[in-house]
């Protein structure tokens, strides 16, 4: 893997957000502009995963939906475990923290899927899937964590039950789940002429798009970043540290468990190391509202998501290689 | 007050300011309280006991609606009446101010 | 016609945003990105129209101008007597509702064109002059309806000559009319390798885009339709009954008096049939505020455009299959 | 008030409503009677004799206009007296409150 | 008025419109200034002695933050006074008024 | 030359929007659409020449840079003569109009790339460097100009210091600059197959998105233009003939001294005629606020702008030609 590869337009442009934010350039996206292309990226995705699982087997897909699981429940409790073990982070916010860290960053999945295009590497159909599943378990288990901390702190249960259920009802009919499943279903089922109709304008522009996006993003976690006072170094530090306890954990069991080829173990790993911006914000200010947002905003979009699009992707993807080299399990 | 009496009506001005997603249920409560006027703005940001609202920002967008209602002393009594015991459930605030209502020409009343 | 040839993206896409409405879920979509979507496909619409005409007999366009005229005059005032006779709907209302029924709707008949797309079906190039008049003629036969309700009702006219005069001239300078005019020219003139230039944003992705539009107006329709209870189960009759009428009046001209192919009769079909969502409800609003705005939306967004979209089109397009063979004229 | 008086200057505060397309039209009449400065926010929604007025409806798309002026007594005056004539045709709410104008440090002035 | 005062607060209302601009310099003085509670509406036009501002304009697109807050009367004399010094630098308006705050249920108190 | 290579797609789409303001039509594109579009043409526009640039001999590109400079701040100058000697303009908005001559407008490149492509006529990769370059130094040129009108005056300098430093700051991190050298700088490192991916998106339909971008200019071009009363005789005469003095300057250094092809004097000659619109009014509104703004945006928007795009490119084409081959000078 050369340096060259590493020059993918999608984060040369989230490069240059962040410039952009560095220099305090007054550089400015319209709002709807990231609402609109989020909604044609999420479609995209789901449009395109939906036709490659129409054509592999459904059998197999279901490792990938217990694996998914398995990130969503498992990755906040270690979260949770490693923020109040180690930095005594009070409970409240440690459970805010460590939902977001089970869940997904659409936008890390798209530049990882950017990158393997970039150097033409095939992936299998079923992270797609992985993706639609990961961003709900976190947030029902983000509300463990909180009636848990609630009792701990042997507090009176501020959020009532109907919270819960309303939570718990948003976590399945939120929109860009919605949405990504929706476009899945979709792709799934239409005939291949139709599918043809509609290529050119979710897949043949997607990859631009997407460079716009990630500019938008890139000034977003400049932003964000630039707060990163406010959290400590210690919750930096772990901003960086989880994502990698994510890959290894994803790195596993992508090549062990599942058995994916270089391209599915990155992906896999990048899901696991991804960290919500999307979902799970809302959520955990609905549910955790003594938590300060300022913390796993700055960690989650400030911190962690720009890890993994400059430093991650292509370090999870020579770990994938590497792996998939040395211990070919077969 | 120079201006002629005639043409102003002494009422009471409600400022009401809550949480977007509240708007409906406060709306149905104002229509409950008989109310045939009132204007509303949207998206607007703050700060109040629940912490920052800031309609501009990329994740956590939360929206304040700040309506303005003018009625007459008594229909103010019943709007707040009618308000006031869900106020802890809508956050926020309302606020009462004395106005005058300028009224139109005579003729096509 | 196979269930498959049903699985048309843009319609699912449309039965995708009716089921988020139906779940509550929070999707929604910036509502400039619905306007700029509007501003793009009609333009596309338009430049397609026109690129096809400039190939075509123009004499032959008169006959669906007239065709167009008559069903903008015709089917309102029919529409008018089923809703007083039938219905026993008071005059204001009746009139406010039947003007937009003799109108169209440009997403109905984009779906349409997207569905002949999917199973290959050509058209003639008339169909798209006759969507470009069509808005026009039933806001005026609106406002006569008006008149003649208000004298019936033997009041004051509250509407004066300054506001009609307004909406004529409104109903001729209207964005989306200009717009699709506009283009229409431009595509007529505009030499083929110039076009070539611009087409790939105008048509090669023109489907894709057309997806993420029915999306849009499958939330909307839910929306509307959740209301239905408040326009009454008549109405709601009235919604389903009107674009039948329409549509057999819509075959009969297509296949007898314009002569066209299954896929233009479709077309003429699909424009008798619907009701227009655009023009006309702003100018129903000025012309007779005295009509209940929630009567006619309801009709035109929540119950007639969403039967045209998943049941009409199909059945349509059977039917003009059906007579094209039946009733072969020559 | 405790507050220096010395600071604030009794005015009047005029707050008018009406449908976002008659903007021009008041605006132009607000010139016409000397006023220099004014605050107008649009897209706001709300409710009145001509039925509802919804922003963020998709079809039937309407707008109120927000405005709020400031002005001294007299020169309020001669507003409402330019404006009221009017009022019937422009619809909406005009409303007359007292204020205080908080005037910044005497040095720059 | 009949209202039950036990409900009612007696209460000041400020109400400033500056460029957006400067609205994160000013939210920082109200904060020195304890100030607990604010409502912003951005995107508003207005004329006042720097000309006009337009948030709609294409090329000059300007647009000012209308903020409104409600608070006790000796916490109100500490803002202007916190703000009184700056006005000339900020430009735009800061109007104060007599309102009355409703207050909820006293059980959830 | 025919009457049809006029026909160019863009230009007819800004005629229909000029129309439409003329006819008083209720057309109105939302907002954030046109900001949406002018992000994607910079980094278009941008991409395009990085990847340009990339393939071409760097060295040359010097006295593109040179050339631009010298007619940024070369032409305000002669602007600013004009002005005050023939037209007795008072001295600030003499100044602020100045100003706006230096620079350049992004949309009239666009357009005039846009005739060049329709009929098929190539151009060097450097002129792209000139539009990037040229915009900043007439802001500085129009503070100077400021302040010696101020020193004329006799006045206080109104304009503090801070204010200087913040707007020669903000000429260099103004958001579309940076777009611009940014997306430049990225198209010039990516690899050609990663380049590929996103040139559907940058490129494919550049020339679509540019007739929707040019009707709304239209729009804007025609609310403008009616307000030219307020501006007087004089100012309208200027702003047809100062671009002419620009064009003129554009030949010559186009063909004499940079010595390049038809298309590449064009575009150098639509650089020179061009007056901004984007970074240049809002940076003279803060330096020179006794200035009115009507002048300038009336001149640039309403005058010299539609002048350029609907009279200008092909007139300054068939310049370009004749100079070419008449004055051939190896
Ligand atoms: N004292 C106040 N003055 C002005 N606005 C307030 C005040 N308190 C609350 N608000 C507004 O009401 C919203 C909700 O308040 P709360 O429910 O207290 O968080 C805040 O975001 C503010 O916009
Ligand atoms: N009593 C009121 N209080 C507040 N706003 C009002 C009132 N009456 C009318 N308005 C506003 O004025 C607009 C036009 O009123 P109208 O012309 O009566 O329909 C309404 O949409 C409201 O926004
Ligand atoms: N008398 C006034 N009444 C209402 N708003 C005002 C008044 N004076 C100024 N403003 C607002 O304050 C903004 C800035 O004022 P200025 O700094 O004087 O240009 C204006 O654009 C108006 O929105
Ligand atoms: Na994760
Ligand atoms: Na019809
Ligand atoms: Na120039």
């Amino acid at each position: 893997m050369s340096l060259s590869s590493l020059l993918v337009p999608a984060i040369l442009f989230f490069a240059l957000g962040m410039f952009a934010c560095l220099i305090k350039s007054d550089l400015k996206f319209p709002p709807d502009m990231h609402k609109m292309i989020v909604i044609y990226l999420l479609i995209g995705i789901g449009l395109h995963g939906g036709k490659a699982l129409a054509g592999s087997d459904m059998g197999s897909a279901l490792p990938a939906v217990w694996a998914a699981l398995a990130f969503g429940c498992g990755l906040p409790i270690v979260a949770y475990i490693i923020l109040r073990a180690l930095g005594k982070i009070d409970p409240l916010n440690a459970a805010a923290i460590s939902a977001h860290y089970g869940s997904v960053s659409a936008g890390t999945y798209m530049t990882a899927v950017a990158f393997l295009g970039g150097i033409g590497v095939t992936y299998e159909a079923y992270p797609v899937i992985m993706l639609a599943i990961m961003e709900s378990p976190a947030i029902m288990i983000g509300l463990v964590l909180a009636g848990y901390s609630r009792k701990i702190l042997g507090g009176a249960t501020k959020a009532d039950k109907g919270m819960y259920k309303h939570l718990i009802i948003e976590a399945f009919t939120n929109g860009s789940i919605l949405l990504l499943f929706g476009s899945m279903a979709i792709g799934w089922v239409v005939s291949d002429p139709s599918y043809k109709k509609i290529e050119p304008f979710f897949e043949l522009i997607f990859m631009g798009a997407l460079c716009i996006f990630l500019c938008d993003m890139g000034m977003e976690a400049g932003k964000r970043l630039s707060e990163f006072k406010t959290v400590g170094v210690f919750l930096v530090c772990f901003g960086i540290a989880m994502p990698l306890i994510g890959a290894v954990c994803g790195l596993f069991v992508g090549h062990f468990l599942l058995g994916y080829s270089i391209g599915g173990i990155t992906l896999v790993t990048v899901l696991a190391a991804s960290c919500s911006y999307i979902a799970v914000p809302p959520a955990m200010r609905l549910a955790i509202p003594e938590a300060n947002p300022s913390f796993y905003l700055t960690l989650s979009l400030g911190v962690t998501f720009p890890f993994n699009v400059v430093v991650g992707i292509p370090m999870y993807y020579a770990a994938a290689q590497y792996l998939h080299e040395t211990y070919y399990p077969w | 007050m120079v201006l002629r009496p005639d043409i102003l009506v002494t009422m009471k001005r409600i400022e009401i300011v809550i949480d977007e997603k509240s708007l409906d249920d406060m709306l149905r409560l104002l229509r409950d309280a008989d109310v045939r006027g009132y204007t509303v703005i949207k998206k607007a940001g703050g700060l109040g006991s629940t912490g920052e609202r800031n309609p501009d920002d990329y994740v956590l967008e939360e929206h304040n609606a700040v309506m303005v209602l003018a009625c007459e002393e008594d229909q103010a009594e019943k709007v707040i009446m009618t308000l006031q015991p869900k106020l802890k459930d809508f956050g926020g605030m309302c606020l009462i101010s004395d106005c005058q209502w300028v009224i139109g020409p005579a003729a096509s009343l």
